[in-house]
C-alpha cells in the first residue's frame, strides 16, 4: 500500500474536500437534501479513504478506538441531551420549542442540534466498524484466496 | 336395657381364658365345665326377651328366650358338653378354643332375636368350625377346609344379603316367621338350606365332616346343622316346600352312605338322612311335627354323637375308619362296640330307644297332614337308615372280615362320655315323656301303642333280613376303597375349575391387553422420539431457509382463506 | 409517461442486477453489483420524489456498505461455494417466494394506484406535514422537519441503532483476534 | 415525594435513562464498573415502571405526547394497564438478570468485552421497553431493532463457552430480519390505506376503512413478521440455539422478555390496531395460529423431554409456552387474554428462574448437559431447588403462578366449549411435568459422578433466582394482583377491539 | 398515467390498463423483494445471504416510496410556490429511519459471517451444520 | 387443662400445619436418630390428640373455619370441618401413630439408608392427608392432593434402585397425569359451571350442570381421581408395591388410595350431591366399572404369588367398593364407602405391616413360600388372619359393616346385580386371601426347604401390628358411633332441610 503514491497525494488533496461536503450537507440538511445521517457517512467515508490510502493502523493513530466510541456516545448523547434540555424546559422530550425565543426559531436549532448528534454518531459510528473489520487479521493468506 | 348378657359369652370368656391355662387337665376339665355353666345361666330364667342393644337404626335383640330357644339351647348345651368331654385329651389350644367358640356361637345364633345378630353368630360359627378343622393340620384338611369354609360363608353373604333385601322390605330385621314371598326372604331360605344340607348343597358334609379330628368331628356333627333345622324351624315352620326337600333329604343319602367306604362319611349321609326327617316336620309345621323336629334334633344330636364318638374311637385306635381296612374290632374294643351298638339302634329307630319316640312324632305328624307319599317316602328312609346306620356301621367295624387289628380298648374318658351318650339314648326312648314335656309346644301323643311299635319292628326286621340276604350273596356293595363323588364333584371338581380356568383366562387377557398397551405405547413413543428426539425433524437445527419455506406456507393458507 | 419509461427501465436493470446477483459466485462481483443494485435504487428514489432517500442509499448501498461487505470478504472468502442445482434446492426456495409475491400482490390489488393524490396516505397525516411545516419549525426541507421534529424520536431511535450496531461489532470483533480465535478453536475439529 | 412533573414525564424517563446510561457503559469498561452503572441503571427502571404500573392499574391511560405533537402528527407514548404490566416484567427481569450478571458474565466473557456487553445489555432492555411503551407503529419497529441487534450481539457473545453461539446468532439475525421486515411490509400495507402509524389512530382508520385485501395481507404479514419474533410453533427454529448457546445472563433475560414482548405486540396489535373488525381475522386466528400454537404446545414439550441440553430443553419448553399463550389470545374472550397475560408474566418468572439456575451449573459445574449434573441437587441445593420451584411453575402445579394462567387458560376453552384444545393444553402440562421432572430425578435421585466437585452458586446469582422463584409461588398463593392487572389489561384490549359480534 | 389513455378503448380493458398503470410500480418492487427474498433463503453462502436480504429490504423501502409518490409531485421541499404538489415527506422519513437500520443490521451480519469463518473455518451453511451436527453427536461421527 | 386454652380455629390451623413445622425439626435431627424417630411418633401423637379435641369440639357444634389467603377471586384456601372429613382425619392421623412406629422398627431392622428424609417426607405426606380432610373447597382439596402425590414419590423411590425409581415413575406419572389430565379438568369445569368450588351440603352442580352432561363430569372426577385406583387407571399401585413396608401402608391403608377415595366420596357428596346423581342416573356406568374392578382385580390377586402384589390388588379391588358405593349415590351408600374406607384402611394397614414383618423377620416374599411360617410368627399370622377376616367381611370384625351398608345401597338403589357383585367380591377374597395365614398357620414347610430360622419381629413393629388387629375387632363394635356421627353428614341443601 506504501508504493501508490499518487493514490496518496491524491487522497491527501481529496480528503479536506470530502469533508468540507460532509459538513455542507450536515448544515444544508433544513434547505435541501441531505442531513446528519448522510454527512456522518461522507464524514465516516473521508476517514476510510484515509484508511485505504495511509493504512488502518494510520487512521488508528489518528482517531484511536477510544475516542470513536467516544464520539459515538457523545452524539447519541447530544441527540438524547437535546431531548433531556427540553425536559428541563418543562416541555414534552424532544419538544424543542423553548430551545430559542419563539417556538419556530426553538425547533430549527432543535433539529440543528439532533442532526448534528446524528452526524457525530454515525460517522464515528460507521468509522468504528470499519476500523473493527480492517484491523481484523485475515484468517486466510492472499494465495488462498 | 343396658344388659348385654347372653349364655354364649360364658362361652366366649370361657375361650378367651383357655389359653392361659397352662395345666392340661385343669384346662379340661375347666372347659367342662363350662356347658354346665351356659346351661345354668339360662335355665331359670322366665321366657322372653333380654338383652337389647341399639345398633344402627335398629334395636337389638340378642337374648331371646322362649320354648323353641330354650330346647335348643339345652340340646346344645348337651352337644358342648358331650364333644368337650369325649375331646378330654385333647391337648390343641387352637382346638379347644375354636370348639367352645364354635359352641358358643351356636347358643348365641339360637338365641338371636333378630337376623343380624343370627348373622352375626352364624358367620361365627362358620369361622370357628372351619377353625376346628383346620386344627387337624394336615394339608388334606387345609384345602378341605377352604372349601367348607367358601360355603359356610357363602351361606352367611346369603343370609347377609337376605337381611339386606328383607330389611329393605319390611323395615324390620326382627327373626321370626317369614313367608317366602320376595328375594330377600328366599335368599335367607337358601342361607339356612345351605347349612342345613339341602339336597344338592349338601355336600360339603360329606366333605369336611371327616377331615376333623375324631373328637373334632363330633363337635361339627352336633352344631351347625342343627343351628340350621332350629333356624328353617323359627322362620319357616309350614313352608310347604320344605316337605318335598326334606323328604327327598331323607331318601337319596340312603344309597350313598350304603356304597360309602369311609364310615365318617356314612356318619355324614346318615346325618342329612335324619336331618331330612326334621325338615319335613318343620315342612309339615303342625305343633306336632314341630315338636317332632325339635325332639328328633334333641335325640339325634346325642345318638350321632354316640356314633361319631364311637368311630372316632376307633380311629383314636387305629387311624382309619374306613371300611375296607376295619372289621373284626369286637374283640377288643367290647365297651365301643356295645355304645355303637346302642347308638345304631337310636338312630334306626328301635322301640326303647331315643329315635323312635322322636321319629314316631314326625311320622305321626306327617301321617295325619295327609302327606302319604311323603310318609311312604320316609318309611323307605328308615329302612334305609338301619341298612347303613343301624347295621353298615356296628357290622363293618366290630364284625364283617377280621383285618387283624389287634387294638386296645378306647381310653376310658371316651368309654364314660360314650357311656353316657348311650344311657341318654336308652332312657330317652324309655321314659319319653320326659323329652316330651320339654318341647316347645304341649303335646298329647304315646310313642308305645301297639300299632307303632308293631310296624316299626316289621319294618326294621325286613331291612335286617334285607341286610342279611345281601351279605350273603355279596350283593351289599361294600369294602370298595372308594370315594363317591355325588354332587360335591361340582363344588370340588367344577367349581375350582370354573375359578381356575377364569382366573387363569383374565389374568392371560389381562397380561395379553397390558402387553398390548405397552406395546402400543412402547411404539407410539418411539413415533414421537423420532421425530422429536434430539436428532429428531422437530429437534434439528435447521438452515435458515426452511423457515422460510414455513412462512411461505403460513402466507399461502392465508392467502387461501382470504380468496375463500 | 417519461417517468414510466424511466421507472420501466430502472426497475429492468433492478431485475437484472438481482438476477445476476443470484447467479454469480464470486463474491466481489456480487458486492459491486449489490452496490450498483444500490445506486440504481437511488435513482429510482429520485424519480419518486425521494432525494434524501436516494441520497442515502447511495451513500449506505454503494458506499458504506460496499466498503464493509469487501473488507468482510477479506476475512472471510472470495468465492462461494459451485452452486449445484439440485432441483428440489432449487423449487423449495422458488415456491416460496411465488408464494409470498403472490400474497404481497394479492395485497396491492386493493391498493390506490400509484400516485394517486386521493390515497390516504396523502391526505392525512402526510399532507398535513406539508401544510404546517413552515409555520411550525420554518424548515423548507420537509423531510428533515420530520425527521428531526415531529418524529424526532424515531430518528434518535435510528442513532441508537447504529450506535447498537457498532458497539455489536466492536463486542465481536473489534479486538485482536487472537485471543479469541484460541478460545473459540479449543477443542474442536 | 416525588415531583408532579417527574411522574407526567414518567413513560419517556422509563426510555431514556437507559438509553442515556447505556453508551456510558460502553465507555466505563470492565472491572464492574458498567456492571455498576447498568445495575443502578436498571434498578431505576424498574423503579419507573413500578410507578407506572401503580398509576395505570387502576384503569387510566397515560398518553405523552414526544416533541409536543399531537399524536397523529409526533410519536405517541401510550400505557394503559397492559403495557405497564408488560413493562414491569421486562424492568423486573431486567434488574434482577442484571444482578445475577455479575459472577455470571465475569465468567463467560471476557473482562475486556464488559463495557460493551453491559451497554448492548441496557440498550436490549431499551429496546424492549421502548416497543413495549410506544404508541406509533414505525416507532415499534425502530426499537424492535434496537432490541434484536443487541440481541444478536449478546447471544454472539456465547461464542467464548461454545462457537455454535455464532451460527445461532447469525441465524437468529437473519430471521429475525426477516420477521421485522414482513412487519414492516405489513404495516407498510397498512399505511398505504390509512395514511396514519399511531396506533389509536390506525385502528380508528382501519374501522373506517372496511375490509379489503391489502387490509388482510397486511394482517398476514403482521402475523407473520410477530409470529416470528414471538417464535410461533414452526417459526421458532432461531430460537433453541440462540438460547442454548446465549451467556447465562442473556438467555434468562432475553427468553423472559423478549418473546414476551413479542406476544405483547402481537395482543397489542390485532386487538387495538386491527379490533378484529373482519372476520377474515378471527379466521387467520383460527384456523392458522390456533392448531399452530397447539401444536407447538405439545410438539416443543416432547421435544424438551428428549434433550441432553438443560438450557436446550429450557429452550424448547418455551416454543410450548409460548404456544399457551398464542391459544390464550386466540380464544378471544376476557379469559383467554387474561389467561395469556397471566401466563406472560408466569413464563418470565420462571424462564428467567431456569435460566439462571442453568448458567450457575454452567459456571459451577461447568456443564449444562443433564447427564452430566447427575446429583447436583446435593452439592447446589439452593440452585437446585429453585429449578424445581421454578419448573413447578411450567408444569403448572398447584400453588406456583402457572397453576392460576393454566387454570383460566383451561376455564377460557371451556367456556368456549373448546374441549380438545382443553385436553391438549392439560395433556402438554403432563408433557412438561415430564421433562421437569427428568432433570429433577437426575438432580436428587443419582450419585454424584466420581470425581466432581460443584460447589453452590454464589449469592448474587441465589438471590435473583429466588426471587423469580419465591416470586413464582407469591403470586401462586396470592393471585390477586397479577389477575387484576391482567383482568384490566385483558377487558382493556377487548374493550379497544370490535369484538362485540361475539 | 391515466389521463393519457386514449378514450376509444373498451372501458373494460381501459380499466384494466388503469389499473395496471396504478399497480405495476409495486409488482415491480415485488418482484424484487422476491429475488432478494431468493437469493436469502436458496443460497447456502452467509454473505450471499446478506446481500439478498439487503436487496429484500431496499425492495421494501422501494414500496415505501412508491406510496408516497404523488403524480405530478416534487420533492418534499419546500419551494414557496403555494400551487406546488409534493410528494409525501413521511415515507421518506421512514425508510431513512430503516436504510439506516438496514445498514446497521449488515454490519453485524458481517461482522458475525467474520466470527464465523474464523470458528468455523468456512462461511457455507451446510458444512457448518455439518460441523455442529458432529459436534452435537460426536458418537455419531465416529461410527461413521 | 391447656387443651381448652386453644381455639377451635387454631387447633385447626396446627393439625394442619404441625406435621410441616415437625418435618424441619425431623430435618434437624438429622444426626441424633433415636430424637429423631422420638420426634416423628410424637408428632404423630400430638397430631392425632388435636384431631381428637377437633372432634369433641365438632361433637359440640363447633366448627372451625380457617381461612388462609385467596388465590384467585373467589378460590380461597380454607379449612373446614365435616363428617366425612373428621373421619379421614382421624383414620389419617390416628393410624399415623401405629405407622409411624411400625416405621422406625421396620427402617432400623432393615438398616434402610436416608431414614431423615424417609421420616420427613413420611410427615408431609400425612400432613397432606389432613390438609385433604380438612379442605372446605375442591380447590384446597386439590393442592393438597397433589402434595400428597408429590411428597410420596420419594417415599416410593425410596430404595434408589433402577427398580425403584421405575416403579416410582409409573406411580408418579399415572398420578399427575390423571390429576392433571381429567380431575383439574373436572375442577376447572365445575368452577365454569357452578360458579364455587365450595364444598356444599347437596352439592354445588345442581341446576348449573346439564343432567346430560353429568355422566362425562363424574368419569372426569372418577378417573382423575387416580388415587382411587379404579381400574383402568389402578397400574400405579402395584408398581408402588417398590417401595418399603411402611410406605405401603401409608399408600394403601393411611394416607394416599384413602384420600383418594375419600376425594371421590366428597366430590359425589358434596359437589354433585347424591341427590343429584341418583335423580339423573350419572354414576349407574361407574357402578359397572367399580363392579369390574372388583372381580377382575379379585380374580388377579388370587393369580399372584408375590404377597405385597396380591395385597395391592385386593386393595384395588375393596377401593372399588368404596367406588361403587359412591356410584350408588344414596345415604347408604356414602356410609357404606366410609365405613370401607375406614374398615379397609384398618385391615389394609394390618396386612401391609405384617407383610414387612414377615419379610423383616423372614425376608420372604411370595405367597409359596410362606406355607408353615406361623409357627415361627404366629403372633404375625394370627393378626394377618384377623385382617383377613376383616377384610373378607366377617363378622365380628369392622369390615362386615361397611358390606351392610353398601349392601344396603345396593338394595335402595334397586342395583340387584350388585349386590351380586358385592357377594362374589367377598367370596373372591377369602380366595386370595385366607389361604395365606391358613396355610402359613397350620400347613406344613413345603419339602426342600430348609425350615427357617425366622421369628417375630422386634416389638416396635409387632406391637402396632396387633394394635390394628385388635382394632379390626374393635371396629365391629364401635361401628355404630361411626354410624351415628355419619348420619349428620348433610345431604341435602340447607334449605330442605337435614335428614
Amino acid at each position: 500500500m506504501h508504493h501508490h503514491l499518487i493514490l496518496r497525494v491524491v487522497a491527501k488533496l481529496l480528503l479536506p474536500f470530502i469533508l468540507l461536503y460532509a459538513l455542507y450537507v450536515q448544515w444544508h440538511g433544513d434547505y435541501g437534501p441531505g442531513g446528519g445521517f448522510q454527512a456522518g457517512v461522507i464524514f465516516a467515508v473521508g476517514f476510510i479513504l484515509y484508511a485505504l490510502v495511509y493504512g488502518v493502523d494510520a487512521l488508528v493513530r489518528v482517531v484511536p478506538r477510544g475516542v470513536l466510541v467516544g464520539a459515538m456516545a457523545v452524539g447519541l448523547l447530544l441527540y438524547a441531551g437535546t431531548g433531556v434540555v427540553s425536559l428541563f424546559l418543562g416541555l414534552d422530550y424532544l419538544d424543542y420549542s423553548r430551545l430559542a425565543h419563539d417556538p419556530v426559531h426553538g425547533q430549527e436549532w432543535g433539529i440543528l442540534l439532533v442532526e448534528l448528534g446524528v452526524g457525530i454518531a454515525v460517522a464515528a459510528a460507521m468509522t468504528a466498524i470499519f476500523v473493527a473489520f480492517a484491523t481484523r487479521e485475515p484468517d486466510i493468506d492472499d494465495e488462498d484466496w | 336395657m343396658t344388659d348385654y348378657f347372653m349364655p354364649s359369652l360364658i362361652y366366649f370368656a370361657a375361650a378367651a381364658i383357655v389359653p392361659f391355662i397352662a395345666a392340661p387337665r385343669l384346662r379340661a376339665t375347666f372347659m367342662l365345665a363350662v356347658p354346665f355353666a351356659g346351661f345354668a345361666s339360662f335355665a331359670t330364667m322366665a321366657y322372653g326377651t333380654y338383652a337389647f342393644m341399639p345398633f344402627f337404626d335398629f334395636n337389638l335383640k340378642i337374648f331371646r328366650l322362649d320354648g323353641l330357644s330354650f330346647i335348643f339351647g339345652l340340646i346344645f348345651s348337651i352337644a358342648a358338653f358331650i364333644s368337650i368331654a369325649f375331646a378330654w385329651h385333647i391337648r390343641d389350644r387352637l382346638e379347644q378354643v375354636s370348639s367352645l367358640v364354635y359352641a358358643g356361637a351356636a347358643i348365641g345364633a339360637v338365641f338371636a332375636g333378630d337376623l343380624i345378630t343370627l348373622f352375626v353368630f352364624w358367620e361365627g360359627t362358620a369361622i370357628a368350625s372351619a377353625l376346628l378343622i383346620w386344627a387337624r393340620r394336615t394339608p388334606g384338611a387345609i384345602a378341605t377346609t377352604m372349601r367348607y369354609f367358601t360355603f359356610q360363608i357363602a351361606s352367611g353373604l346369603l343370609l347377609f344379603i337376605g337381611i339386606v333385601l328383607f330389611y329393605r322390605d319390611t323395615g324390620s330385621v326382627a327373626f321370626q316367621h317369614m313367608e317366602l314371598d320376595s328375594l330377600g326372604t328366599w335368599l335367607i331360605f337358601l342361607a339356612f338350606g345351605f347349612k342345613c344340607a339341602f339336597p344338592l348343597m349338601h355336600n360339603w358334609l360329606q366333605d369336611a365332616y371327616p377331615a376333623a379330628t375324631p373328637t373334632g368331628t363330633v363337635t361339627l356333627s352336633a352344631f351347625t346343622t342343627k343351628l340350621a333345622i332350629y333356624a328353617l324351624a323359627r322362620g319357616f315352620a309350614g313352608t310347604e316346600f320344605l316337605i318335598y326337600i326334606g323328604a327327598a333329604m331323607s331318601l337319596f343319602p340312603v344309597f350313598f352312605a350304603a356304597i360309602e367306604n369311609n364310615l365318617r362319611r356314612v356318619l355324614a349321609y346318615s346325618l342329612n338322612n335324619q336331618l331330612g326327617f326334621m325338615v319335613v316336620g318343620i315342612g309339615i309345621g303342625t305343633p306336632l311335627a314341630l315338636d317332632g323336629t325339635v325332639a328328633h334334633a334333641f335325640v339325634h344330636v346325642i345318638y350321632k354323637a354316640l356314633l361319631f364318638m364311637s368311630v372316632g374311637a376307633v380311629i383314636y385306635r387305629t387311624g382309619t375308619a374306613k371300611v375296607s381296612d376295619l372289621g373284626g374290632l369286637w374283640k377288643y374294643m367290647p365297651w365301643t362296640m356295645a355304645f355303637c351298638i346302642v347308638g345304631s339302634l337310636s338312630i334306626s329307630a328301635f322301640p326303647l330307644f331315643s329315635g323312635f319316640v322322636a321319629k314316631s312324632l314326625i311320622l305321626s305328624a306327617t301321617a295325619s297332614s295327609g302327606h302319604i307319599w311323603v310318609w311312604m317316602a320316609l318309611v323307605v328312609a328308615s329302612v334305609g337308615v338301619l341298612e347303613h346306620a343301624g347295621i353298615k356301621i356296628p357290622y363293618s367295624m366290630f364284625f364283617g372280615h377280621d383285618r387283624g387289628w389287634k387294638v386296645k380298648e378306647a381310653p376310658l374318658p371316651m368309654l364314660l362320655i360314650m357311656g353316657f351318650a348311650a344311657t341318654l339314648c336308652v332312657l330317652i326312648g324309655v321314659f319319653p315323656q320326659t323329652l316330651y314335656a320339654l318341647l316347645p309346644y304341649p303335646v298329647e301323643y304315646e310313642p308305645y301303642t301297639a300299632d307303632h311299635v308293631i310296624t316299626q319292628l316289621q319294618m326294621l326286621f325286613f331291612a335286617a333280613l334285607a341286610f342279611a340276604l345281601l351279605i350273603r350273596f355279596n350283593i351289599y356293595p361294600a369294602e370298595y376303597r372308594s370315594i363317591n363323588l355325588d354332587f360335591d364333584w361340582v363344588y370340588r371338581r367344577f367349581l375350582p375349575n370354573v375359578l381356575r380356568v377364569v382366573t387363569h383366562y383374565v389374568t392371560v387377557i389381562w397380561r395379553v391387553y397390558a402387553r398390548f398397551a405397552d406395546r402400543r405405547i412402547e411404539r407410539a413413543l418411539m413415533v414421537i422420539y423420532r421425530a422429536h428426539g434430539p436428532q429428531g425433524a422437530l429437534a434439528r437445527t435447521w438452515p435458515t431457509g426452511s423457515m422460510v419455506l414455513w412462512i411461505a406456507i403460513l402466507l399461502g393458507i392465508t392467502l387461501g382463506l382470504a380468496y375463500l | 409517461m417519461g417517468i414510466i419509461l424511466v421507472d420501466l427501465m430502472l426497475f429492468g436493470f433492478l431485475v437484472l442486477t438481482a438476477l445476476a446477483i443470484m447467479r454469480l459466485t464470486n463474491l466481489f462481483a456480487v458486492t459491486m453489483l449489490a452496490g450498483l443494485f444500490s445506486l440504481l435504487a437511488a435513482g429510482l428514489f429520485v424519480t419518486m420524489d425521494a432525494v434524501d432517500v436516494a441520497f442515502t442509499e447511495a451513500a449506505v448501498g454503494a458506499g458504506i456498505s460496499t466498503v464493509l461487505m469487501l473488507s468482510a470478504l477479506a476475512l472471510t472468502a472470495r468465492n462461494e461455494k459451485p452452486f449445484v442445482i439440485v432441483s428440489r434446492r432449487m423449487a423449495v426456495p422458488l415456491i416460496c417466494c411465488l408464494v409470498t409475491g403472490a400474497a404481497l400482490i394479492y395485497g396491492t390489488l386493493d391498493m390506490p394506484a400509484f400516485g394517486d393524490p386521493d390515497a390516504p396516505v396523502h391526505t392525512h397525516v402526510g399532507g398535513e406535514y406539508i401544510t404546517r411545516v413552515i409555520p411550525d419549525t420554518g424548515v423548507p426541507n420537509i423531510v428533515t422537519a420530520v425527521l428531526a421534529s415531529y418524529r424526532g424520536y424515531d430518528t434518535l431511535g435510528e442513532t441508537t441503532v447504529i450506535f447498537v450496531a457498532a458497539i455489536a461489532v466492536l463486542l465481536l470483533i473489534g479486538f485482536p483476534r487472537s485471543a479469541t480465535r484460541r478460545r473459540d478453536e479449543d477443542g474442536s475439529e | 415525594m416525588i415531583p408532579q412533573a417527574i411522574i407526567s414525564q414518567l413513560p419517556i424517563l422509563q426510555v431514556i435513562v437507559p438509553l442515556i446510561a447505556a453508551p456510558f457503559c460502553a465507555l466505563l469498561g470492565g472491572r464492574n464498573r458498567a456492571w455498576a452503572l447498568a445495575f443502578a441503571v436498571s434498578l431505576v427502571t424498574f423503579a419507573i415502571s413500578a410507578m407506572l404500573f401503580a398509576s395505570t392499574l387502576d384503569g387510566t391511560v397515560l398518553s405523552y405526547q414526544l416533541g409536543g405533537w399531537a399524536p397523529p402528527i409526533g410519536i405517541e407514548y401510550r400505557v394503559d394497564a397492559l403495557n405497564a404490566f408488560v413493562l414491569l416484567i421486562v424492568s423486573g427481569v431486567g434488574a434482577l438478570t442484571m444482578l445475577y450478571a455479575r459472577e455470571s458474565v465475569a465468567y463467560e466473557i471476557d473482562e475486556r468485552h464488559h463495557g460493551l456487553f453491559y451497554s448492548a445489555f441496557v440498550f436490549c432492555m431499551t429496546g424492549l421497553l421502548g416497543v413495549t411503551i410506544t404508541g406509533d407503529a414505525f416507532n415499534v419497529f425502530v426499537f424492535l431493532e434496537i432490541s434484536s441487534l443487541s440481541t444478536y450481539a449478546l447471544v454472539a457473545s456465547g461464542a467464548k463457552r461454545d462457537r455454535r453461539a455464532l451460527t445461532a446468532a447469525y441465524n437468529y439475525l437473519i430471521m429475525g430480519t426477516i420477521g421485522a421486515t414482513f412487519f414492516v411490509i405489513g404495516l407498510g400495507l397498512l399505511y398505504m390505506i390509512t395514511g396514519t402509524l399511531n396506533m389509536a389512530d390506525l385502528a380508528h382508520k382501519l374501522v373506517e376503512h372496511g375490509d379489503s385485501r391489502t387490509l388482510r395481507m397486511g394482517f398476514a404479514f403482521i402475523v407473520v413478521g410477530f409470529g416470528l419474533k414471538l417464535a410461533m410453533f414452526p417459526l421458532h427454529l432461531w430460537l433453541p440455539n440462540a438460547y442454548t448457546h446465549a451467556p447465562s445472563a442473556v438467555s434468562a433475560f432475553v427468553s423472559a422478555t423478549s418473546t414476551k414482548v413479542a406476544v405483547y405486540l402481537m395482543l397489542r396489535f390485532l386487538f387495538t390496531v386491527f379490533g378484529f373488525s373482519i372476520p377474515f381475522e378471527v379466521d387467520v386466528l383460527r384456523t392458522i395460529v390456533l392448531p399452530l400454537a397447539l401444536i407447538g404446545i405439545l410438539a416443543g414439550s416432547i421435544v424438551a423431554v428428549f434433550q441432553e441440553d438443560l438450557k436446550r430443553l429450557l429452550a424448547y419448553s418455551s416454543i410450548s409456552q409460548i404456544g399457551y399463550m398464542l391459544v390464550g389470545i386466540t380464544l378471544l374472550t376476557p379469559g383467554g387474554l387474561m389467561a395469556s397475560i397471566i401466563h406472560l408474566f408466569n413464563h418470565a418468572v420462571a424462564k428467567a428462574a431456569l435460566f439462571m439456575v442453568a448458567g450457575a451449573y454452567v459456571m459451577q459445574a461447568g456443564t449444562s448437559t443433564i447427564s452430566d449434573l447427575r446429583g447436583v441437587g446435593r452439592d447446589m441445593p439452593f440452585t437446585t431447588a429453585a429449578f424445581v420451584v421454578g419448573g413447578l411453575s411450567l408444569v403448572g402445579v398447584p400453588m406456583t403462578v402457572g397453576f392460576i394462567s393454566k387454570w383460566y387458560l383451561v376455564q377460557a376453552a371451556l367456556e368456549q366449549g373448546w374441549w380438545p384444545v382443553a385436553g391438549l393444553i392439560v395433556l402438554s402440562s403432563l408433557v412438561a411435568f415430564a421433562y421437569v421432572w427428568r432433570f429433577v430425578e437426575a438432580a436428587y435421585m443419582y450419585p454424584t459422578p466420581d470425581g466432581v466437585i460443584r460447589r453452590e452458586a454464589p449469592l448474587t446469582m441465589l438471590i435473583p433466582m429466588w426471587i423469580f422463584a419465591g416470586s413464582s409461588i407469591f403470586f401462586g398463593l396470592n393471585a390477586s394482583l397479577t389477575s387484576a392487572a391482567a383482568s384490566r389489561a385483558a377487558s382493556g384490549l377487548i374493550a379497544a377491539s370490535s369484538l362485540i359480534w361475539q | 398515467m391515466p389521463e393519457t389513455l386514449p378514450e376509444q378503448v373498451p372501458n373494460q380493458l381501459a380499466d384494466l390498463l388503469i389499473f395496471i398503470g396504478g399497480h405495476y410500480n409495486y409488482w415491480m418492487v415485488i418482484v424484487l423483494m422476491m429475488i432478494g427474498l431468493y437469493i436469502t433463503i436458496s443460497r447456502g453462502n452467509l454473505v450471499k445471504k446478506i446481500v439478498g436480504l439487503n436487496i429484500f429490504q431496499t425492495s421494501v423501502f422501494m414500496l415505501y416510496i412508491s406510496m408516497g409518490k404523488v403524480a405530478g409531485g416534487t420533492a418534499p421541499i419546500i419551494t414557496g410556490n403555494p400551487d406546488e404538489v409534493y410528494s409525501n415527506p413521511l415515507p421518506h422519513v421512514l425508510i431513512l429511519t430503516a436504510i439506516v437500520v438496514g445498514i446497521s443490521t449488515t454490519a453485524l451480519a458481517l461482522a458475525l459471517v467474520v466470527r464465523i469463518r474464523e470458528a468455523f473455518g468456512t462461511i457455507e451453511e451446510d458444512e457448518i451444520l455439518t460441523i455442529e451436527r458432529d459436534l452435537e453427536f460426536p458418537a455419531q461421527e465416529a461410527s461413521k | 387443662m391447656t387443651m381448652m386454652l386453644l381455639s377451635t380455629n387454631s387447633a385447626l390451623f396446627l393439625a394442619l400445619f404441625l406435621p410441616l413445622s415437625a418435618i424441619v425439626l425431623l430435618g434437624a435431627l438429622r444426626e441424633f436418630p433415636r430424637a429423631r424417630d422420638v420426634a416423628h411418633v410424637g408428632t404423630a401423637v400430638v397430631t392425632f390428640s388435636l384431631v381428637l379435641l377437633l372432634l369433641v369440639r365438632f361433637l359440640k357444634a363447633d366448627i372451625p373455619n380457617v381461612f388462609l389467603f385467596e388465590v384467585m377471586p373467589g378460590l380461597p384456601i380454607n379449612f373446614s370441618i365435616e363428617p366425612l372429613g373428621m373421619v379421614f382425619a382421624l383414620l389419617a392421623s390416628g393410624l399415623w401413630i401405629f405407622i409411624s412406629l411400625y416405621a422406625v422398627g421396620y427402617m432400623r431392622a432393615n438398616g434402610e439408608e436416608h431414614q431423615t428424609r424417609f421420616a420427613m417426607f413420611f410427615t408431609l405426606a400425612v400432613a397432606a392427608a389432613l390438609g385433604i380432610a380438612f379442605s372446605a373447597n375442591l380447590f384446597t382439596l386439590f393442592i393438597y392432593y397433589e402434595l400428597l402425590t408429590l411428597s410420596t414419590y420419594p417415599l416410593v423411590a425410596h430404595k434408589g434402585t433402577p427398580e425403584a425409581r421405575r416403579g416410582a415413575r409409573i406411580y408418579l406419572s399415572i398420578l399427575l397425569s390423571t390429576s392433571i389430565g381429567f380431575f383439574l379438568v373436572a375442577i376447572i369445569w365445575t368452577w365454569t359451571v357452578a360458579g364455587t368450588l365450595d364444598f356444599a351440603a347437596g352439592g354445588i352442580l345442581q341446576g348449573h350442570l346439564d343432567p346430560g352432561y353429568a355422566p362425562l363430569l363424574l368419569a372426569l372426577f372418577a378417573f382423575g381421581i387416580g388415587k382411587a385406583a379404579l381400574m383402568p387407571f389402578h397400574r400405579w399401585l402395584p408398581s408402588a408395591m417398590v417401595a418399603p413396608a411402611p410406605v405401603s401402608a401409608l399408600l394403601h391403608a393411611v394416607a394416599v388410595v384413602k384420600g383418594g377415595v375419600f376425594t371421590l366420596l366428597k366430590v359425589s357428596v358434596y359437589i354433585f350431591g347424591t341427590g343429584f346423581l341418583s335423580a339423573t342416573h350419572a354414576a349407574v356406568w361407574l357402578c359397572w366399572v367399580a363392579a369390574i374392578s372388583i372381580i377382575v382385580a379379585a380374580v388377579i390377586a388370587i393369580s399372584k404369588d408375590d404377597l405385597k402384589a396380591r395385597l395391592a390388588y385386593s386393595t384395588i379391588s375393596q377401593l372399588a367398593y368404596v367406588t361403587l358405593g359412591v356410584a350408588l349415590a344414596n345415604q347408604m351408600g356414602m356410609i357404606g364407602s366410609t365405613m370401607q374406607i375406614v374398615m379397609h384402611a384398618m385391615a389394609k394397614i394390618t396386612l401391609f405391616m405384617c407383610a414387612g414383618a414377615i419379610y423383616v423377620a423372614a425376608h420372604k416374599t411370595k405367597v409359596s413360600e410362606m406355607s408353615g411360617l406361623g409357627r415361627q410368627m404366629p403372633i404375625t399370622f394370627i393378626a394377618f388372619f384377623v385382617a383377613s377376616l376383616s377384610i373378607v367381611g366377617l363378622p365380628p370384625m369392622g369390615g362386615a359393616w361397611s358390606k351392610w351398608f353398601l349392601l344396603l345401597s345396593a338394595a335402595d338403589a334397586n342395583q340387584i346385580a350388585m349386590i351380586a357383585v358385592l357377594g362374589i367380591g367377598s367370596l373372591l377374597s377369602i380366595a386370595y386371601l385366607m389361604p395365606i395365614p391358613v396355610k402359613a398357620l397350620f400347613g406344613a414347610v413345603p419339602a426342600g426347604q430348609a425350615p427357617s430360622d425366622a421369628h417375630e419381629p422386634p416389638l416396635s413393629m409387632l406391637l402396632p401390628i396387633c394394635a390394628t388387629a385388635l382394632g379390626c375387632v374393635l371396629l365391629f363394635f364401635f361401628a355404630n358411633e361411626i354410624y351415628g356421627f355419619l348420619l349428620h353428614v348433610p345431604l341435602l341443601p340447607p334449605e330442605g332441610g337435614l335428614q
